[in-house]
């Protein structure tokens, strides 16, 4: 009863890289002794903030929050301070007064973007699937914005994905990009800013029997490795969330530990590029990431 | 009824008119519902109005209250034209309307209904209920609401929201009152209260347009009647020239055969049904009665004697507290009106647009909802035959002449008497043993009233078991061959034969309650 | 005040019969009308056999879980389950062909089979325990989400589905015409002749009309009430099924976004042909032009901000142009 | 047919009012219940003041919102632009104050009028256009959201919030009170005020409960109907407002899942006092069974699924007993 108890405040308790940083972060806290609590806010910050307060209140040893931004959890942030419980973010950033974090997704987007022109050749059109509202996929769109900068032969369509909605969105906005990029008058490719809009313009690519798009994803959930694994999808940087989680708990530790002296610091674990060429030989390596 | 006393305001002696309407039209999509109506009503003058179903009274009454706009003619109050607009205008302008449609809200209270778009007085900018009652208590008195201003509106019968809507319209203290069937759900006493009311307004200058289908109740209260038909006004008539002969060919364009007695003829069978001691409180409170096939069975007394919650016991709708009931011979206790219409019941209930009607579905599917068997190609083929549906409603439309463009005419566009004969229609396609008609002919012209009864009769004799319950005075000894007269939830007179009158009905329902209270000890 | 007497105000019969065709076919001309103008704009890219294909393709989950919910809205109650039910169906299904080793034709049966029996609790928790269907759906969905989330841990079922599976919506059948599309027609023509040409239909149209008057006409109202949600539940399951066949996995939430989409598809619907009543033929217009708006303005390559600006108005336009019709021909 | 004859199947008075007490306080009964089932499942953390006062705290703006929306469902229509209004609102506070320095009052007074012109344009659109609310307010949201990206390009505002901006809604007042409850009890009892206690609030309630009536009796349907948008505008701009200063950032679509919120509160407190209708006190009572249910699961720490199977439980059982309780008592 008298565990320490970690609070965690998930965006989105059913998403699958959401799922895999729980349970590293679960893991770790089982190995120290501590019992977790996870929330689900289902994508409303007000609901993450209050429940933060919430674990303020139960005076929580640690809270971590994932993917909404420091910025957004302003009296969360607050509370907890009230109360001395750190709160380290995932995806959220760091600031504030955040103690730690790591999964800033936008350096994965990187190798992702510089292979996906790479094969194009530095020419052709690109469908981009954003979400300008989170913050780990809008810093992956600047980063493509960066590269795509350098190839004045690439043109690029944006479309701004919904949650919930995206694997529709994904799709729907690839079929009318489609009927205006039709196959072989150019080099094509679908990218997303997380996986899953790009897998619901694959179900799209499918239905229409287009094998001219070359699509890209970032995260690598089990899905978009199935899809590489079969060939739908070209490549997916996979983000070892579950280290992540794992790591951050035990640095909660530290932080505990460490009391006032901590100083708020970045800790990412890197990412994997994945692709159809090195899928078998990572699976074998990480046969956790696709269960 | 005898003729009232000569009003102030005669035709003769008027100088000018409160309200002047000229050659007013409005048609509603192809549908003309007035082709050109003039009227004119002086101050303190009560003034009939009077035309079969259908013939636009009531949309002549929508516009004059502003919600309605005419196509042409015009409109002029006290000498200067007016264009009405809105309800709130009409109301500026000094009139005060009693709409054919019941007006309530559900959820309010008495009270609150009453002052419905009336100004209230306030303090501190909120509404100062106890003042506003204090000068809605004697006029709710007078008008005959027993109900306590603050008790809900919801277990009320209808002839309690009526008198409220009445009193709303008293509270308005306006120049010109307009009633439209105001006494359609009143029983015998109310109406009288009522024409006592207007009888007053008029004495003390309120001008009133009296609306009914009841001929008596226009001849004692109006010193002049305008009558409309197919839209136009047809005639005015005043003096001398205003007597029921004239009245009718005026409405229908010809002479009609007046109703007769003729039910103590009939042959009666045996008992289709049967109620012992059925009773719910707080409603009915013990009710036996027999009822044979090809009978008419009439169900007479006050308002509020608890007839309406007799019929949804009998048709399953409620259920009884204690009782027991028997359909043929055999235990009968309907779990619903599903099982009281698979039973061989049928109801037409009193309040047709809110319980019996699809206001914006066609009149074939009105007619064919109860009919779904005989609609169907067959048991094995579950499609609907349509024209099979569109013929039946046909038919429907002809033998009640309901006055319709065609079948598939949504019945909301209906005027108030052709809803209630495609209320009744629906029943008389399926034939049942029992059908129970509670105020069959509510605001239904005579000629329509006629007929309807002539079906009732008709379907008697073909061997069904009638049960109608009516407000209307005449109605029941017109109608009936036998009259069970109930007051306070109990059966208190069985009337047979000759003894079957107006006047032994009336009687009746007046039963001192304490003699009641010895008579069946709680 | 005015001295002005009132004249003819009255359109001519000419006008008035113009606004009377608005009146019935106001969606179905914005739905034209709005294409044709998609296919001035992008001529190449826009009125293509294979665009419409597409489009249809995409839409006909949307137009099958509208269609069940047009069932539930008729009897006249709300479901706000079907998003949340499309996506436990979605997983479950994957789970039952994936784990459990059912054969397809089996677990669909099995899954179509729940969307019943969560539709008749539905029906139950509204007509018998008389909860507002609002909350009782609401509810409802959470309990499911919730159920979901039991079932798969959050985690996306994806490992080992068969491609017979994924078959299902990706599929052409009769002249190449995609088994989405085929399995739309058939859901929303076989509920268009329930309610429509059946006695059955009859009762259906009763209850939502005048709950009160279909009692007093014998019809059972609590069974009608009860059925309408268990159509609109089998639709959910029929949607989540495809939806998972089409997305080649099984995940949380998946279909959530389901519910306001036909939410849009049925009360669009309601102003086409009949002023404001819900029917099969109007929400398959309605979502019509949900789906043809977002593919004609994407195609035309609107930036977002205005894309979601004239999702806006075509829906407002849409109904205003028959609303308004209706309105002033029966002025 | 069946051969029982009918017995005297009547409830004893005492049983009647027994349940007749539930019909009007089922929910709060239902409340109560609650409160005092998390009080002895976490004694030590649940029931403390601190708590409590948490829970108020964060369940403000909910109630806020949703009190805005019972004004409208009270005049009969639905409003589902709340909560992309609010999202537009707190961007455009957030721009105001940020990027154009105005003074925190002057962006406070504009956005609020913002949203009442929000409000007088979903009114305008139900009411003379005659579109269905279903509709026209989706419409009108869909709208809003791409003005909200038009406005921020959908990045949130973030950058330079002053201070004093955040204690609009971190800050106390009187007693320590949270500012947002006291903004929550002003709005809260001044549209009780208005809908209770004052003639106009008579009008409100008429057209809410038979509009046709209410017409017939000469009041302006269309202008009250007009003034619940208005109302129902202005706070879902008064709650967009708050929840950028409690997130310290103008976030597109931060506020759209308070739809869902409010109408959960107001459904499900249709169903405390007064048989399914909508009033402000029930608002208030269904916003903290919402509130107090998910903090209480929160505290407890019941795994996620079942978090989401007992909040929709809580909201089927607590309308259940007072819609039971009523159809019993009245049998
Ligand atoms: N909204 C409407 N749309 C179409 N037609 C209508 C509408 N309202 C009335 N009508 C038609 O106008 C005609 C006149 O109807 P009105 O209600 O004025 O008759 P009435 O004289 O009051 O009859 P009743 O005695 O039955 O009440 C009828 O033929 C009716 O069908
Ligand atoms: N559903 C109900 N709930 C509570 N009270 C009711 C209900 N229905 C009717 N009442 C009350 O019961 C009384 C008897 O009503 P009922 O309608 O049976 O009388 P009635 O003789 O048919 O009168 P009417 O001619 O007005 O129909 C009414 O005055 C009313 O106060
Ligand atoms: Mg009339
Ligand atoms: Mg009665």
């Amino acid at each position: 009863q008298d565990k320490p108890l970690l609070g965690i405040v998930s965006i989105s308790a059913t998403e699958a890289n959401n799922v895999r940083y729980i349970q590293g972060a679960t893991k770790a806290a089982d190995e120290l002794g501590w019992k977790t609590n996870v929330v689900d806010a289902a994508g409303s910050a007000d609901q993450a903030n209050a429940a933060i307060q919430n674990f303020a209140q139960l005076k929580a040893h640690a809270i971590i929050d994932m993917v909404f931004p420091y910025s957004s959890i302003g009296a969360g942030l607050a509370a907890a301070g009230d109360a001395g419980i750190p709160v380290v973010t995932w995806g959220g950033g760091l600031g504030s007064t955040v103690a730690a974090t790591n999964g800033s997704g936008g350096p994965m987007a990187i190798p992702v973007v510089d292979l996906m022109v790479e094969k194009m050749g530095g020419k052709g059109s690109i469908l981009a699937l954003t979400y300008r509202t989170g913050e780990v996929c809008r810093n992956r769109e600047v980063v493509m914005d960066e590269i795509v900068a350098k190839h004045p032969d690439i043109t690029v369509t944006k479309n701004e994905v919904r949650i919930p909605g995206y694997f529709e969105d994904g799709a729907q906005y690839a079929n009318a990009w489609l009927a205006s990029h039709p196959a072989g008058k150019e080099n094509l490719a679908i990218w997303g800013c997380w996986d899953d809009p790009a897998i619901g313009a694959i179900g799209s690519l499918r239905a229409q029997g287009r094998d001219d798009v070359l699509v890209y994803g970032i995260n690598g959930n089990a899905q978009a490795l199935e899809n590489i694994k079969n060939g739908f999808m070209t490549a997916t940087a996979w983000q070892d969330s579950f280290t992540e989680g794992y790591n951050m708990v035990k640095m909660l530790k530290d932080i505990k530990d460490a009391g006032g002296a901590w100083q708020a610091k970045a800790a990412e674990v890197p990412a994997v590029l994945v692709t159809r060429e090195t899928a078998d030989a990572f699976l074998k390596d990480h046969p956790e990431a696709i269960k | 009824m005898t003729r009232g006393a000569p009003q102030p305001g005669n035709a003769d002696e008027m100088a000018t008119p409160f309200l002047v309407a000229r050659d007013v039209a409005k048609a509603f999509g192809g549908t003309q519902a007035l082709k050109g109506v003039s009227l004119d009503i002086a101050p303190g003058e009560i003034h009939g109005l009077v035309g079969a179903n259908g013939a636009g009274k009531s949309t002549f009454i929508r516009i004059l209250a502003g919600l309605n706009h005419p196509d042409a003619g015009r409109l002029e109050l006290d000498g200067h034209s007016q264009e009405i607009g809105t309800p709130q205008r009409a109301t500026e302008l000094g009139m005060s309307f009693i709409h054919q449609e019941l007006a309530f809200v559900p959820g309010m209270t008495v009270l609150q209904n009453i002052m419905l778009g009336v100004p209230k007085k306030t303090r501190f900018g909120l509404t100062d209920w106890r003042a506003i009652a204090r000068d809605v208590t004697p006029i709710a008195r007078r008008v005959g609401i027993s109900a306590p201003l603050n008790a809900g509106v919801k277990g009320l019968s209808t002839a309690e929201i009526w008198l409220i809507n009445i009193c709303r319209a008293l509270v308005r203290k306006a120049r010109l009152i307009v009633m439209d069937e105001p006494t359609a759900s009143l029983a015998a006493s109310e109406a009288e209260r009522l024409f006592a009311i207007v009888r007053d307004l008029s004495a003390s200058g309120v001008a009133v347009l009296y609306i009914s289908h009841r001929l008596d109740e226009i001849l004692s209260l109006c010193t002049r009647v305008s009558v409309f038909r197919d839209g136009r006004s047809v005639a005015e008539l005043a003096g001398d020239a205003l007597n029921r002969p004239a009245l009718v060919e005026a409405i229908v364009g010809g002479a009609i055969r007046d109703t007769q007695r003729t039910g103590a003829t009939r042959q009666r069978g045996d008992v289709v049904m049967e109620a012992k001691t059925l009773a719910r409180a707080p409603n009915v409170r013990g009710v036996s009665l027999q009822l044979h096939a090809g009978e008419v069975l009439g169900i007479g007394g006050l308002v509020g004697a608890g007839r309406t919650e007799l019929a949804r016991l009998l048709f399953g709708a409620d259920r009884p507290d204690s009782g027991e009931m028997t359909l043929m011979g055999r235990p009968y206790a309907p779990a619903s009106p599903a099982a009281a219409v698979r039973a061989g019941l049928g109801l037409v209930p009193e309040e047709r647009r809110a319980e019996a009607l699809f206001l914006s579905k066609s009149i074939a599917f009105n007619l064919g909802i109860a009919n779904l068997d005989k609609i169907a190609f067959g048991r094995y083929l579950p499609l609907m035959n349509r024209s099979a549906r569109t013929s039946m409603a046909g038919e429907t439309i002809r033998s009640l002449s309901i006055k319709a463009r065609s079948a598939s005419t949504p019945v909301g566009r209906l005027s108030g008497g052709n809803q209630q004969k495609v209320a009744i229609g629906r029943w008389l396609q399926r034939t049942p043993k029992v059908l129970i008609l509670d105020e069959p002919t509510r605001g239904v012209d005579i000629g329509a009233r006629a007929e309807i009864h002539r079906l009732i009769r008709q379907q008697a004799e073909s061997g069904m078991a009638v049960l109608v319950i009516s407000s209307e005075p005449d109605e029941l000894p017109d109608l009936c061959d036998r009259v069970l007269v109930m007051a306070e939830g109990r059966i208190v007179r069985e009337l047979t034969g000759q003894a079957v009158s107006r006047k032994a009905i009336v009687e009746a329902s007046y039963v001192e309650p304490e003699a009641l209270m010895e008579d069946h000890p709680a | 005040m005015s001295d002005v007497a009132i004249s003819a105000r009255r359109l001519s019969p000419g006008a008035k019969a113009a606004l009377g065709i608005f009146a019935r076919y106001g969606t179905i001309i914005g739905l034209l009308a709005m294409v044709v103008t998609f296919s001035i704009l992008s001529p190449a890219a826009f009125p293509t056999l294979g665009n419409f294909t597409n489009v249809l393709n995409q839409a006909s989950l949307a137009m099958i879980i509208a269609g069940g919910l047009t069932l539930a809205v008729v009897v006249g109650e709300l479901d706000l389950s079907i998003g949340f039910a499309a996506s436990l169906h979605g997983i479950l299904i994957t789970g039952l062909v994936v784990h459990d080793k059912l054969p397809i034709p089996l677990a669909v049966v099995i899954v179509i089979a729940l969307g019943a029996v969560i539709g008749l609790v539905n029906g139950f928790i509204v007509t018998k325990v008389k909860v507002n269907s609002v909350i009782a759906t609401l509810g409802v969905g959470t309990i499911l989400t919730g159920l979901a989330f039991a079932y798969s841990a959050g985690v996306p079922i994806v490992a080992g589905v068969p491609e017979a599976f994924l078959q299902l919506s990706l599929g052409r059948w009769l002249f190449g015409i995609p088994n989405n599309i085929i399995a739309m027609i058939v859901v929303l023509g076989g509920l268009w002749l329930l309610v429509e040409r059946t006695p059955l239909g009859q009762e259906i149209q009763a209850v939502g009309g005048n709950a009160v008057a279909a009692r007093l006409a014998g019809v059972n109202v609590d069974r009608i009430k009860i059925l309408g949600f268990v159509i609109s539940g089998m639709c959910a399951a029929l949607t989540g099924i495809l939806l998972a066949s089409r997305l080649g996995s099984g995940t949380a939430s998946a279909a959530d976004s389901y519910l306001l989409t036909a939410f849009a598809a049925v009360f669009l619907g309601s102003a086409t042909l009949r002023d404001g009543e819900f029917h099969v033929l109007g929400t398959l217009v309605g979502a019509l032009i949900i789906a043809f708006g977002f593919n004609g303005l994407n195609i035309f390559g609107a930036p977002t901000f205005s894309q979601y600006v004239l999702q806006g108005a075509i829906l407002i336009i849409a109904v205003g142009m028959a609303s308004l019709g209706r309105s002033l021909a029966e002025r």
